[in-house]
């Protein structure tokens, strides 16, 4: 998303810090070693072959879009509850929601290939297939609430609202595959199935993909912040003007 | 006044117009009718429509929901009356009750009808052992897909180009409740050999749905309407 | 006594139009209170605003003791408006309209037939579906729901509209006598001769903002 | 020369409802003929029916020298209507909408423009959508379609209602040059002082019947 | 001024409200896509899907097509400028011609969308020498529905409450178009080993409904939005 705040004369201030750049770089060392690791170190699957090393993408990836639709979900309650209605808690839940989109997106796609690959299709009715898509259907139109307009404390009420009411749905992907129809991997990490290199491979990702989450976050926060800001400029131009529409009558 | 006396109030002002319009029982029950017969003919090959009857009746139910909710809120916004509603200073948990009360009322009415249809084109059985299963499915989807439905009916009701937003947000989320009640239903009717004890845990995901969605509503239903 | 409404530098916006740009107001209880001006002024926003049905962008607006920019809701049962559209029930009769309308406020069925009686909806009319009657009929059932309804702070946008010369004076009544009971009105209005006879004051609403006449 | 409006006991019915209950009227060219009457007359239901929207149950309607009975559509294309709603569409600006309806009559864009200049909705207001203008704008904005349908016989269903002063007087002075210019215009309007005095003759409903004053 | 011509500026200003408002784009597409989501969802197991895929894209073509016609003359009815249509002396056929091309403008868009839902959800296969009977399809079935859609939305937006016999009047109508072009779409997939040559006595009968409704509508349209 670009935002017009960062052009905008008001708002000069970078959306960095020393510490948001130690995080990026963090986050590029740690997907630097997630392609060691995952392309390269970590051995074949038995039954995957190379195809297991998708893995690395998908998993932190989902897991990571879990993580950030659940930030969506407590910065809404903050927002709700905390009697300040600092509206820093809403810009949070939404930038979180947005990169869980992306998150979820991904995982979409690594698992489509990889299905195409092991189960030799793209998509399946499988449950957790379904209810994945579901969720991540579920966040668009939670973004898409968030463009409704209004006053910014209308768009903060409504969309924490749904956003603690499509929380639920994050624990109900996780269980479907213990409910029914399962063809899906079932819990494989949380077992220990894995043998050491593709362990410690899946955890470089999971930590790479955190970093590169929070660091996100972080910048995707402040500029809706901006924008929020940028706003409010364009409201002052516009009142100049229709204040000049009472001069022009009064004379 | 009480939320709840405000509740009744709305709702019997809801089927009232129902009663004088008509619209529910001229439109909508043909309309969900007519989508069963329509899957009978799209779907015309030997056993797969038994098979799949309890998901198809489930999914014109979602179908017909959709149309039901669209005309709920239609009648608010027609004349301005969702404003003045507030305006009214009725209470928004009450309106959220009450509207979802006519509303649960009007589905039941057509869930039944579904059924029937069900039971005469696709030729599903009920089995007596699972007929308290099914009473149940019933009861606790509808009270489900009422609450959700006047929630983002609500919320689509709003300003302009709100309403585009009613499939999005509601399919969705309405889609746990097309999963476990069609499980309970094939249970309940012994579907492709299932047996009625498998049901009771859907009826669970449902009962905690509607329960969620209700709570939701009664407390947010404010926010989500005033523009 | 604090003023009925108070409005100091209020700004709203809709769909990023600020249709208050600084409005100041302050209204005393049992006034009259005219609000004229050019069309797109901000008349019915200005109305919508103090209703609470339109948020406080900026500025402070206080209605009936409350501060509308924390709570819009808590001056809502206290208020009656009358916007351009009337807000019935199409498909349902004039007296169940006003039945509904009435009892969110605990009207009795004597009150709602006064107020029928009072437009002269009573007879056949009452009867009949909304939709089935003419523009200054359903103007008139409109009224006798915001009549069966007994606010202390009355807005109305354009009320004589459509009204035909009895239905005006009956208005005309109506307002003085809630006005002289207590209540406290604000009419929008582009029927000067009329409502200025009306109002107790006239203030002018243009560009968004509110300047005395 | 043949009157434009020649109403002979006409009965006209919506719903089993009799709205028109032998109505009379002759309306010569050139005249403005003010309808006047209490809420639920007819004054509407006379209007709709010279438009051709409204079926002549019995009696003889003719107009523009063709007989409603047999045929309602001929007289359709020489007629401009501004009914009670001012059949606009909210998702298209201002000009897209006046375009539309002068196109129907085959008004070139400068026309257009004028009868936009003329209503005061040139500039800004042209390109925003109806949906988003104050009620007087939109009632402003069908008023300009009717001025860009150029037709022979206006009829108008309380036009004054939201206006705005300056509003008032450029419709006073539209129909007044459409008159002068050989054009028919038929005024139903509860401001009787206003109407009154642009009217060159005055004619009462009561009761779906038509009476002189 | 001539039928013609009328029939294009009506067109061309449903499109301009469509390209403004998106409530095609943003609303129906989302829905039939959603549709085609839940069909597969109910009827979960794959080999039924692709067996049947052909009717569900024609079924959820037709639950779009209520939509899209409700819509169509909502926008007329809404400030009542069906009457100042008529009014403005335009000629009904020339309405009906210009709404029926804008109909079935956004239709051929949504069963393109939904086509390619089929494709990747159902795993449906377009061969090669299925291509043209399958445009041949589309092409006829589309025409037909929208001529269909608008007199039946004409009708029912023509007076109070006739609104609620859409669906009711529709639905059996286009009944036969279903079914023609479920057929014919097997036959253009190959589905149940179906060859391209049974498909075109289909698309004879698709082109004769057409033809049909196209003429009818032509000539009554003035008569039934009349009130
Ligand atoms: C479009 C297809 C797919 C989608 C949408 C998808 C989605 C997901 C999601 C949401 C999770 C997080 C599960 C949780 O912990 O709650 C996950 C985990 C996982 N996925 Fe997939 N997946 C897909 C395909 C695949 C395929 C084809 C494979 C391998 C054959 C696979 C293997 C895994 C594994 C091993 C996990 C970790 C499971 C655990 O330990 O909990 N996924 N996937
Ligand atoms: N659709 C309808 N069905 C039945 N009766 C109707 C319908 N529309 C109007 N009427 C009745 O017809 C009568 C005349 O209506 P009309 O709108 O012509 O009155 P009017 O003179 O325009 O009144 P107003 O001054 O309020 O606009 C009214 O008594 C009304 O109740
Ligand atoms: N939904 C909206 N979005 C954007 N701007 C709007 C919207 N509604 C109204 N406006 C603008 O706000 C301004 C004030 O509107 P408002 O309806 O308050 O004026 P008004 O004084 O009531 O005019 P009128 O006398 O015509 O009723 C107008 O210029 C209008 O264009
Ligand atoms: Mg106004
Ligand atoms: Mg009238």
């Amino acid at each position: 998303m670009n935002s017009p705040a960062t052009t905008s004369s008001a708002s000069k201030r970078p959306t960095g810090t020393p510490f948001t750049r130690a995080l990026g770089i963090a986050a590029l060392v740690g997907i630097g070693w997630l392609v060691v690791f995952g392309l390269f170190l970590s051995p074949n699957d038995r039954v995957q072959k190379k195809g297991v090393r998708i893995m690395y993408i998908h998993v932190p990836s989902a897991w990571l879009a879990y993580l950030a639709f659940i930030v969506t979900g407590i910065a809404s309650a903050a927002y709700l509850f905390k009697k300040t209605r600092s509206l820093t808690w809403d810009r949070i839940a939404g930038a979180s929601a947005e990169i869980g989109v992306l998150f979820m997106g991904i995982a979409l796609v690594t698992g489509s290939l990889w299905g195409r690959i092991s189960w030799g299709t793209y998509w399946t009715w499988d449950s957790r297939l379904t209810t994945t898509a579901f969720l991540f259907v579920t966040y668009i139109g939670y973004l898409a609430v968030r463009d409704l307009g209004g006053t910014h404390h209308q768009r903060a009420r409504r969309s924490a609202i749904l956003a603690l009411l499509a929380v639920f749905e994050v624990p109900l992907v996780h269980f479907s595959v213990k409910w029914w129809r399962p063809l899906h991997q079932q819990e494989t990490v949380a077992e220990g199935k894995l043998n050491g290199l593709m362990l410690f491979s899946l955890f470089t990702g999971i930590v790479a993909f955190t970093l590169l989450y929070v660091w996100l976050l972080l910048h995707r926060q402040r500029v809706l912040a901006m924008e929020d800001t940028v706003d409010d400029q364009g409201l002052d131009l516009a009142l100049a003007e229709r204040r000049a529409e009472a001069q022009e009558v009064g004379s | 006044m009480s939320s709840w006396r405000i509740a009744r109030l709305v709702a019997a002002k809801d089927l009232r117009i129902e009663l004088r319009s008509r619209v529910v029982t001229n439109q909508v029950l043909p309309f969900a009718a007519l989508v069963m017969v329509m899957f009978a003919f799209a779907l015309d090959n030997d056993n797969v429509l038994t098979r799949v009857a309890p998901g198809l009746v489930w999914l014109a139910t979602l179908f017909s929901l959709l149309v039901l909710v669209q005309r709920a809120f239609a009648v608010e916004t027609a004349d301005g009356a969702l404003d003045a509603l507030q305006v009214a200073g009725v209470r928004a948990g009450g309106i959220f009750l009450g509207k979802s009360m006519a509303l649960a009322a009007q589905l039941a009415v057509l869930e039944l009808v579904l059924l029937g249809a069900a039971v005469v084109l696709y030729k599903a059985e009920v089995p007596a052992n699972g007929v308290i299963l099914l009473i149940a499915t019933y009861v606790a989807a509808t009270t489900g897909l009422a609450f959700v439905g006047t929630l983002y009916g609500g919320l689509a009701a709003g300003a302009k180009g709100r309403e585009t937003l009613l499939p999005l947000l509601m399919l969705p989320v309405v889609a746990p409740v097309l999963i476990g009640a069609t499980r309970a239903t094939e249970a309940a009717l012994g579907t492709n050999g299932a047996s009625p004890s498998e049901g009771w845990p859907w009826i669970g995901l449902l009962t905690l749905f509607a329960a969620l969605f209700g709570a939701g509503g009664t407390l947010a239903f404010g926010s989500l309407i005033d523009e | 006594m604090e003023p009925v409404v108070h409005l100091a530098d209020v700004v709203a916006v809709l769909g990023g139009f600020p249709v208050l740009a600084g409005a100041d107001l302050t209204v005393e209880r049992g006034e009259i209170v005219l609000l004229r001006g050019p069309n797109g002024a901000g008349k019915t926003s200005l109305l919508r605003l103090c209703a609470g049905l339109l948020p406080v962008e900026r500025g402070s607006a206080v209605v009936l003791g409350h501060d509308l920019a924390l709570d819009r809701t808590a001056v809502r049962n206290r208020v009656g408006l009358l916007g351009h559209s009337n807000g019935l029930y199409g498909d349902l009769s004039v007296l169940d309209n006003v039945s509904f309308w009435g009892a969110t406020v605990g009207a009795t069925a004597v009150e709602v037939d006064a107020s029928l009686v009072r437009l002269g909806l009573a007879g056949r009319l009452a009867t009949v579906p909304v939709s089935r009657l003419s523009a200054g009929q359903r103007r008139r059932t409109a009224l006798a729901c915001l009549v069966a309804r007994r606010a202390e702070l009355w807005l109305l946008d354009e009320p004589h509209a459509g009204l035909d010369a009895s239905g005006r004076d009956e208005l005309d009544a109506t307002l003085r006598e809630a006005a002289a009971s207590g209540a406290t009105v604000m009419v929008a209005s582009h029927e000067l001769e009329r409502a200025g006879a009306l109002a107790t004051r006239v203030v002018e609403v243009v560009g968004g903002q509110v300047r005395p006449t």
